[in-house]
């Protein structure tokens, strides 16, 4: 290939400040919809799992819908579908800060939470029935034995599972840039489109989704050592048989 | 204090209990035997409304169960349960295991209610486990800190279904002392349980039950010496002579 | 709403960008279906030497679908793209190369799925087989690998339907799968809430009719009902 | 090897364009991948390829994007890139250009009556632009205060534009004039404002190879020469074309200026 | 037939096994009984190599386990072994649980084999669950598969993990029964069990452990009558008083 590669075009110029906001970006945009996807997911999850059945077709309805969609239709339907709907004073303060941004943290958040709910529900199924028929038994409410037994259970044995829809939250973020979001992805394109160097910017590109993604990994696996349940859940390098 | 008049039970279409009559008294032991299946978890869950019935009635401490307006939190604090797999929270010491509900059911103070769990843990004989967790505690052990904690609520009535059937041999004893102890104190107990040998010092009375019903209920030295169902007297041969 | 864009390109819609026949290399399911398959077989080798006891065989697995699982899917397709080119001095055809980009990259989340499903299998199996004299490959073969399947089930439809979706990556290299037969359409008609909403429904329905199909498969595998 | 060596050996020129596009380079309603820029290669360039080699050669088809399109010529998977690739002084330090084979600006399209008339007044603005586009580079430059908002495709670009989420789409005139054709009501929308950049479209190709080049643009030039060019431009841009687009008579004697004598 | 000398085994930093030395004889019987945690499964799971010991030898049927050149395949076939947790390949028939290994591993025909697996089925007493799936049997029921499957392989000598602990009360004996048979067909044994109705009606043996140690190895009527250390005093006390 006679390509003469340049590197430097990713520190000279606008191209690292580009880079850093895109990064940020990302990190904005993905932080805020992990809350939100992680806050329905949860409800979701537990819902599903719960004794009430219109709450479980309810949860079922929102996941089934929602998560086999692709995540494109869903940022042209926050973005371009939901607006109309709003009062117009609200319309009007979106579009002053940021409509595109808050319209894809929505789809990110609801789509995913809708997969994050998957992962909580089979955490929660993962439990044995006996616990909640312990809780029950000592007289806390369908509520409580949820909020003080169930899920911080569960939210611990699911952190290798949450882990990976957290990294693929991550990387879908980049969908977002089909409303106008300038976040990582956006930005490699705006230095393509600068300096005419591709290779140079999706590298940069490569990399830094790389190594976002294993820095939150390598914390996620501390995180899970923290917190394991004393002499429950497996330590360490259990894989082996 | 509890009282079953004429209960049914299906699960779908399998009849697991059928015309159940049982009167416990207060202070009484009620062991409760038979084979696999035969509705003896069922039973006493409907105690504490852990299952629902279809029919019939049970009374318990005076409050009817089909009562729409009874207060199932009120129920459960007046009858503990001890389950055959422990079912502790893994994710808490012992001592918070045994203070959570106190605190978030019934709201005695946190103070309060780890005063009571130390003096529980004394009279359980694992004084020192109170900051261990579960997973560190032995089979024994663990059942012990679950007795632990459905005492803590002060209940009325006692409940233990298989409590001791998880357990290696070693910590059966260790168990059933407590048990012991708690029925001489003269708390009420209906105990699922095949350990006959504690059966025949305990009880005041053994229900043997078979395919959803009670086929016997008699005084101890009755049903050993002479059960007078031939079911009964076929269970008894194979669960006592190996 | 005016639907008519959809009878008019019809066709194109659903032949050529859901099922890959036309003049373009292109079809959703023509690149999901190999891709699963042939991912999958990658992955259970790639998800057993993940399990074996050797740091040389366990690490290079390990490093293999961390790799993958930090870089976009986008990125991966991009580089093989010009790197088979740069390695092989030919170009391979759009199909072949978004096929190879796809196995490898869904071979590491297989991979998982597979480590899971192995790990989710008793241990007690493993060593009533061993006890009986079955080498580490009849156990694996005859015992393990059976009841994992089984367990994988739920995971790899799930794989498989975020992969359906995924197809449409494959278009950065002019890869025409539904999504891109879609915007193709729309670049030249200015139709977006009628394709997207005719695509949305293509996708919802490949995916909730097999999720459910799967539940009544799942039963079918599963000797008891437990 | 040169690119002609290529050709001549495999028998196929090999061309990056688009499928989305319209009418430069996109998929038609019978699903012939067509438009200007392709009969362009194909009807004046092909034939003294052809020629030179002294044998029928063959036209293969690539998407090339944005992204791509460099490395897609640089890694040899394609010989030329023709879109509507903008020629500027930094593509060509990566890749070489053919002659000019349209000229076009950047405009804005807006609501009939819009209160934005051209680059002057949109200071404070919501601006949609085609992500990757030298207009969205040149508007970040010489308007800051505009609040630009970048699309990766047409569509959606001109969805903000009808819903109101933005009050102008700037992108090259062409591009605006077959956008406001295709609108489901196209006399609600105007093209507006002087051209405020140079968009001159130029063929790609790898860089440091005249022999290829000369070909590219003896093909051009001939086109531009004899008829050819202007009945390809009818085909596309004249009245009964895909996007009625009139040659303006500067620019019509701007191409024909870059003929050299033979 | 089966010989341990100076056997040691670590886990870790943990020892489990202690300078283990213990013979038994071909058509002999042991019983290995002990606290939890004390090395009963190790100690068996050393003789068909489920384990590997670090110091010390194993001669099992002539040939020594630390020979680098020994056949583990030849070995587990001459070995069969018996779990707690019946470990039945689930998604197996019966018969196919049982036919497997000789078909995979020694090559007996598929019909061969299905002839052995009857005849066996017949011997535990379920001959007409072969094409039943374990999920479907009880746990009694999958026991006996389990022994017939690992008879299946016709080994010299056959393991016990605590083969009745899982089992409901009323099964145990059906187990037992078939494993009583067993031994009086003068097959070589090692059971681990806490039943010690059984040990003292078939062992010729019984081995008591702790702590990685054997403590007391002795003839079941001496045993019983009056065990040589404390600590089985202590522990047969314990679980024979329930
Ligand atoms: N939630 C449930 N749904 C359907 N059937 C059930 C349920 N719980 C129990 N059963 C069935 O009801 C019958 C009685 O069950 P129960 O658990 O009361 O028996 P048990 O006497 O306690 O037996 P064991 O000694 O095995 O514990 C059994 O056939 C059981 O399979
Ligand atoms: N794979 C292992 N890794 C580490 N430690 C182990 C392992 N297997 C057993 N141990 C430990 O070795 C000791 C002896 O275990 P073993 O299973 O032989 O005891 P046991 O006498 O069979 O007890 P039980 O009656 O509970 O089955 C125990 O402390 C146990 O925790
Ligand atoms: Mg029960
Ligand atoms: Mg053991």
């Amino acid at each position: 290939m006679n390509y003469q590669l340049n590197w430097s075009i990713l520190w000279s110029g606008q191209t690292g400040g580009w880079l850093l906001n895109g990064l940020l970006t990302t990190l904005e945009i993905s932080s805020l919809a992990w809350l939100l996807a992680l806050t329905l997911g949860n409800v979701a999850g537990a819902l599903r799992t719960a004794p009430i059945p219109p709450f479980r077709w309810l949860a079922s309805a929102y996941v089934e819908f929602f998560r086999n969609v692709p995540l494109l239709v869903w940022m042209f339907f926050w973005y371009f579908g939901m607006p109309p709907l709003l009062p117009q004073a609200l319309q009007d303060w979106l579009l002053d800060h940021g409509a595109e941004f808050w319209a894809g943290v929505c789809a990110l958040g609801v789509y995913h939470g809708a997969r994050f709910s998957e992962v909580i529900r089979s955490g929660i199924q993962s439990i044995p029935k006996t616990q909640f028929e312990a809780a029950h038994s000592t007289g806390l409410t369908v509520w409580q034995t949820y909020r003080l037994i169930i899920v911080p259970i569960a939210l611990r044995l699911i952190i290798p599972p949450a882990t990976n829809e957290t990294l693929n939250l991550i990387k879908n973020s980049s969908v977002a840039l089909t409303i106008g979001v300038a976040e990582l992805t956006f930005q490699t394109r705006q230095i393509e489109t600068y300096t005419a160097k591709a290779f140079e910017a999706l590298a940069a590109g490569t990399v830094v989704y790389l190594v976002l993604c294993l820095a939150i990994s390598t914390l996620m696996a501390v995180v899970e050592r923290r917190v394991a349940i004393p002499g429950m859940i497996a330590q360490g390098n259990a894989s082996e048989f | 204090m509890i009282e079953f008049r004429k209960v049914n039970k299906w699960f779908g279409s399998l009849h697991v209990l059928e015309d159940i009559d049982l009167t416990i008294e207060a202070g009484k032991v009620v062991v409760v035997c038979g084979p696999s299946g035969s509705g003896k978890s069922t039973l006493i869950r409907c105690i504490n409304r852990l299952e629902t019935i279809q029919s019939g009635d049970i009374i318990v401490d005076g409050s009817s169960l089909s009562d729409a307006k009874l207060d199932t939190v009120k129920l459960r604090t007046e009858v503990g349960m001890v389950f055959q797999s422990f079912n502790l929270y893994p994710h808490m010491t012992v001592l918070r295991n045994i203070t959570l509900a106190p605190v978030k059911v019934k709201h005695v103070s946190p103070a309060e209610a780890e005063k009571i769990a130390a003096v529980l843990l004394e009279r359980v004989g694992i004084p020192d486990k109170s900051q261990a967790y579960p997973a560190n505690l032995s089979g024994g052990q663990q059942q012990r800190v679950a007795i632990a904690r459905a005492l803590a609520m002060k209940p009325k009535i006692m409940l233990f279904d298989e409590p001791t059937s998880a357990l290696d041999p070693e910590m059966i004893n260790e168990v059933l002392e407590v048990m012991t102890d708690l029925a001489r104190d003269g708390m009420t107990m209906v105990v699922v349980t095949h350990e006959m040998g504690f059966a025949r010092r305990v009880a005041h009375r053994i229900v043997f039950m078979d395919q959803g019903r009670i086929v016997e209920a008699n005084e101890p030295e009755k049903f050993f010496a002479a059960p007078e169902s031939a079911r009964a007297q076929q269970f008894l041969s194979k669960i006592l002579s190996h | 709403m005016d639907f008519q864009v959809i009878f008019n390109n019809f066709r194109f819609l659903i032949l050529q960008g859901f099922f890959g026949f036309g003049t373009f290399a292109g079809g959703t399911l023509r690149l999901a279906l190999p891709a699963i398959v042939l991912g999958f077989i990658l992955g259970t080798f790639i998800g057993l030497a993940r399990l074996a006891r050797s740091r040389w065989i366990h690490w290079p697995a390990r490093i293999y679908v961390e790799f993958f699982r930090g870089v976009p899917l986008v990125m991966v397709i991009f580089w093989f793209w010009f790197i088979i080119p740069a390695l092989t001095g030919k170009s391979l055809p759009e199909y072949a190369v978004a096929l190879t980009a796809f196995v490898i990259f869904e071979a590491a989340y297989l991979a998982e799925i597979v480590r899971a499903g192995i790990q989710s299998v008793p241990r007690g199996q493993i060593e009533a087989a061993t006890a009986t004299g079955l080498s580490r490959a009849q156990l694996m073969r005859h015992v393990v690998l059976p009841q994992a399947l089984r367990n994988m089930i739920p995971a790899l439809v799930t794989q498989f339907i975020v992969l359906l979706k995924d197809t449409s990556l494959a278009s950065i290299i002019g890869y025409v799968d539904l999504t891109k037969a879609a915007q193709i359409v729309n670049n030249r008609e200015i139709r977006p809430f009628e394709l997207y909403l005719f695509i949305a429904l293509i996708y919802w329905l490949c995916s909730y009719s097999m999720s459910r199909y799967t539940r009544r498969w799942e039963n079918r595998l599963s000797p008891s009902p437990s | 090897e040169t690119t002609l060596e290529k050709i001549d050996k495999s028998g196929t020129l090999i061309i990056g364009t688009r499928t989305g596009s319209p009418p430069f380079a996109y998929v038609n309603k019978n699903n012939e991948w067509v438009g200007f820029s392709i009969d362009l290669v194909e009807k004046a360039i092909l034939p003294v390829l052809n020629k030179k080699l002294n044998k029928q050669i063959k036209l293969e088809k690539k998407e090339s994007a944005p992204q791509t399109r460099i490395p897609l010529l640089q890694s040899n998977a394609v010989d030329l890139i023709a879109e509507t690739m903008t020629d500027t002084q930094s593509r060509r330090d990566n890749v070489d250009f053919s002659l000019t084979f349209f000229v076009t600006g950047a405009q804005f399209l807006v609501k009939k009556g819009g209160a934005i008339k051209g680059i002057q007044t949109i200071a404070g603005k919501r601006i949609a632009a085609q992500q990757g586009s030298t207009n969205a580079k040149i508007i970040r430059e010489r308007v800051p205060s505009a609040k630009l908002l970048e699309f990766p495709d047409q569509p959606a670009a001109f969805q903000a534009l009808a819903q109101g989420q933005v009050q102008a789409y700037t992108n090259d005139g062409i591009q605006l004039a077959g956008l406001k054709a295709k609108a489901p009501k196209p006399d609600d929308w105007a093209g507006v404002g002087e051209f405020f950049s140079y968009e001159p479209y130029g063929i790609a190709m790898r860089k440091n190879d005249s022999d290829f080049r000369q070909a590219v643009n003896v093909g051009l030039m001939d086109a531009l020469a004899s008829n050819l060019y202007f009945e390809i431009y009818d085909k596309w841009f004249g009245p009964k074309g895909e996007v009625p687009y009139p040659l303006l008579p500067e620019t019509k004697r701007f191409l024909q200026m870059q003929v050299v004598p033979k």
